[in-house]
């Protein structure tokens, strides 16, 4: 189900733990969705020092935010803000299908960090909210909805 | 690496036994049983005999036993079969919210194209439900009352037969859901009062694909697969014949000595519990404790931590597990029986479910025990819930 | 005494490599499909292999193959699940009066049931459906056509393309069951144009108990099993894996050299075919006589007689035959196939199928044209009807 | 399906063909139904000296054929009426339950056939007819014409 580099960030995570006095913030998803991601970022001069993350949730999101961690380690800013969820997922070599939108919000959580570090608005893209629990499978297969 | 199996209430292998039964029915005998020929009626006669297998596991006759593809099966025809049957009657269906997807889909799939109401019934934080509820929730058109004998994820034996009784005094059809008490509980279609009741192969070292259901003489039901004359007219479709002779004779050993194979379940049952609870902080035990809870279980939810990541690490110890029921793991919804027992969603994500079989053994049991701390550990160590 | 099998439209035996492929998944593979831990995994991937394998032999996608219990499931999903979920848009179904039961009583159960309206086109003498028929039939309320692609009974090919071009022209869903038509001819769905096809293993020298269902992207049909995520929600139950294997097999190999071994079966069938005419007097071949036949099958009519008398005479000189379809067997009426093609009920009585196989041989094919006219001879002795 | 005694009366069915000069002929049945007897006897001072059949039916209709032959040869016409469908059956150590109603109709015939030498009213059963062709089905096995 999960590509070997998915299984590698698993099972080995870069970059866990929080930072006590970290420049900027990035909480994404919520207990309800089963997903939650958070990272702690330093940063100089515009560049990504370091980065930590926590994260609640399944294999897909744990090695999403391994990924993201390493991915923008000593990056800039604007940098890192062109990482999207799917050069995540790129990154890992691809994410199975169902846990494509739900657990794959890594990138989201560093855009998150960065604008408000940035004192920018952040909008939280829909499927991310999750109040709609059903959301992941519908966008995902829209025929399913009609299936049942 | 020696692999250790404790998703048996997901599927068990296939015994022995049951594949040398099966064998000549792939190969030499391969009649269709609807024909006339020798090679057919040899077929027939094997379908045949499994079916007093079956029928007498459970204390039911032959002619009230049809042969499904499953337990899936066996429930869409209850549900979908009686709803057809006896809509005229009423359009009133009583079950629980911790019913198998095969019950629940189901029933929304009535509600959806057949303006049936459903009543889902609560039940308790060990996921009981109250035959008294039942009773409050009867109503004048009530056609059916579907509650499972043991629920599939946290191992809860419903008080079927006191609920029967209540559902048969006011004439109404009970079904039960028996695929996961199959093999681990005694069965006794008599006993119980039910007048419908499903079973699954693959669950009692069986084949895959195959199940039958249990309706009593008289019951009304329409056929959910209509075609040939098969199964009485009640399941049309070629007999799986190899499958269903698999199943027969599975159904045949998982009913000899069941008492003494679930008492040696319910020792490391017993153990797995104590040893995670001994082991592990902030754990919660899901379902009862005491003789209510099938032989095979165990399900736990660690708070902070989400279920997969502990299946994953189980299984690179090769320990295979779920977090709850194997159909589900596709979805990402945290399981309705979790929610239904009061469990906040954070909690409902944190689960695993051992469920134990014949060849696990008391030194497998320790190895669980050593491991899932480690495990457990590691991952509220990333967790951003987790302030330890 | 050797026994010669000439049922192969009843079933077929499973062939020696399909069983080797399905061995493992019913023992050392056994795990759940659903199950995210190293066993399930294996035979999630095998049931994705055996997925492809039939996707390739019918010209269709991956994603567009569910798996079912067999071809009578495929059938009911395909006229069950189209009626509740285009029921809003018309209540009307056409299909034809030779339809296999798995089709023609899933219509009566909508007739019943659900206040649907269907039309049952004629066939003509051999047993062909007019397209212009079809044509004339729609309704602007119609929903769906469902023809065979070949009949179970009789072998006549039906003209598909013609009549899904025609239907696909008024956006309404074509359906063809191609159960029998499966590794006997060529499918193609994109050249059939078909929005969904029927296919069943047991006729195909695979197992017995699992079939498939070929829906278009985008084709909207309620499932009939609803339960678990199975099958990308739209067939739930837990996979028939070993099953599942075994058919992906078996269509591999039937759609290799097809026609290369359907001009075997040709040569043998029209061997029959003439043998019997030359032998035996008063007789009709039933079907087509052309390339519009399918090469496997031989069936006659045999006047002043019942059909189950030469059947059982057949049997005691080791050969297996039938006199129509398996799954009617159990009933007393005559074949609604040859009625439908306009024969009197006596004659249709009087049927013979005979149904060739790869691993039949020519000279077993003697051995029936010179066994067969004295069984007839025999029988019609005690005929009241035959003044011979 | 068919008991030893039931084959071995298919196999070498006794007493077929017919009489010439037959001194009574008992039919019943019709092609729709699928089965057709024909008895035809030979009787002298109340007695069946002789007696043969035709019929066209599945095996079942040909074994209780030769089997009503074999157990009124040379038995009174009185006796012979107390031969029932149900004894002919019992005689052939049984018949599949599928078979027991519409194939299951020498003694009617043979029963005919008298009433007929007598000169008596012959009221054929109902499920003799066959003009619907359901029947046996459905009285046989009630719960399956619900079933459908
Ligand atoms: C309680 C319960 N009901 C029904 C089913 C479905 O049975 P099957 O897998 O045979 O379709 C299962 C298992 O999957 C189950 O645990
Ligand atoms: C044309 C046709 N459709 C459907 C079926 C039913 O398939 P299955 O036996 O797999 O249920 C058959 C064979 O029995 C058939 O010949």
């Amino acid at each position: 189900m999960y590509s070997e580099k998915v299984m590698d960030h698993f099972t080995n995570p870069r970059n866990v733990g929080s930072i006590e006095d970290a420049d900027a913030i990035g909480e994404v998803g919520n207990p309800v969705c089963g997903d939650i991601i958070k990272l702690y970022l330093k940063i100089k001069d515009d560049v990504i020092e370091d980065i930590k993350f926590k994260t609640f949730g399944c294999g897909a999101a744990i090695a999403t935010s391994s990924m993201v961690t390493e991915l923008v380690k000593g990056k800039t800013l604007d940098e890192a803000l062109r990482i999207s969820n799917q050069t995540v997922a790129e990154a890992l070599d691809g994410l199975p299908p169902v846990k494509m939108h739900c657990s794959n919000l890594a990138a989201d959580a560093l855009h998150k960090a960065i604008k408000q570090y940035r004192n920018e608005e952040f909008v939280e893209e829909d499927h991310h909210h999750c109040e709609h629990k059903n959301f992941c499978h519908k966008e995902f297969n829209i025929e399913l909805d009609e299936a049942n | 690496m020696n692999k250790i199996y404790l998703d048996h209430a997901a599927t068990t292998p296939v015994a022995e036994e049951v594949f040398e039964a099966m064998k000549p029915y792939l190969k030499e005998h391969y009649g269709n049983p609807s024909s006339v020929y020798s090679t057919g009626r040899e077929a027939a006669q094997a379908v045949s005999e499994a079916r007093g297998k079956v029928a007498r596991s459970i204390g039911a006759d032959e002619r009230e036993i049809y042969f499904t593809s499953g337990g899936t099966e066996a429930d869409n025809t209850v549900l979908k079969g009686i709803a057809l049957a006896l809509q005229e009657k009423g359009k009133h269906i009583i079950t629980s919210r911790i019913e198998h997807p095969a019950v629940l889909e189901s029933c929304r799939q009535l509600e959806k194209y057949l303006g049936f109401e459903i009543t889902y019934l609560d039940v308790d934080k060990q996921g009981f439900v109250d035959p008294d509820d039942v009773k409050k929730a009867i109503r004048d058109d009530t056609i059916l009352v579907s509650i499972m004998m043991a629920n599939n994820e946290i191992g809860t034996i419903e008080p079927i037969k006191e609920i029967s009784r209540i559902v048969k005094e006011r004439g109404i059809y009970m079904h039960t859901d028996a695929v996961q008490a199959a093999g681990q509980i005694p069965i006794d279609v008599e006993e119980l009062g039910v007048d419908m009741l499903s079973i699954s192969s693959h669950k009692i070292y069986g084949p895959k694909g195959v199940g039958a259901l249990y309706a009593r003489k008289g019951v009304r039901f329409a056929p959910l697969l209509t075609g040939g004359a098969q199964e009485r007219n009640r399941r049309a479709g070629t007999e799986n014949v190899a499958g269903i002779v698999g199943f027969g004779e599975a159904m045949r050993i998982a009913c000899e000595n069941l008492e003494e194979k679930a008492d040696y379940l319910r020792r490391l049952r017993d153990k797995l519990i104590d040893g995670i609870e001994e082991n592990i902080d902030e754990v919660i035990l899901n379902g009862p404790r005491d003789e209510r809870r099938l032989p095979n279980n165990v399900h736990f939810c660690f708070r902070y931590i989400e279920g997969e990541s502990i299946l994953l690490n189980l299984d690179m110890l090769g320990i295979a597990a779920s977090s709850g029921s194997a159909c589900s793991s596709g979805s990402l919804d945290p399981s309705h029986v979790l929610l239904a027992i009061g469990h906040p969603h954070e909690i409902a994500h944190g689960s695993l479910r051992l469920s134990l079989g014949k060849d696990n053994t008391e030194e497998e049991i320790n190895y669980v025990i050593e491991v899932l701390p480690g495990i457990i550990k590691k991952t509220r160590s990333m967790s951003p819930l987790y302030e330890g």
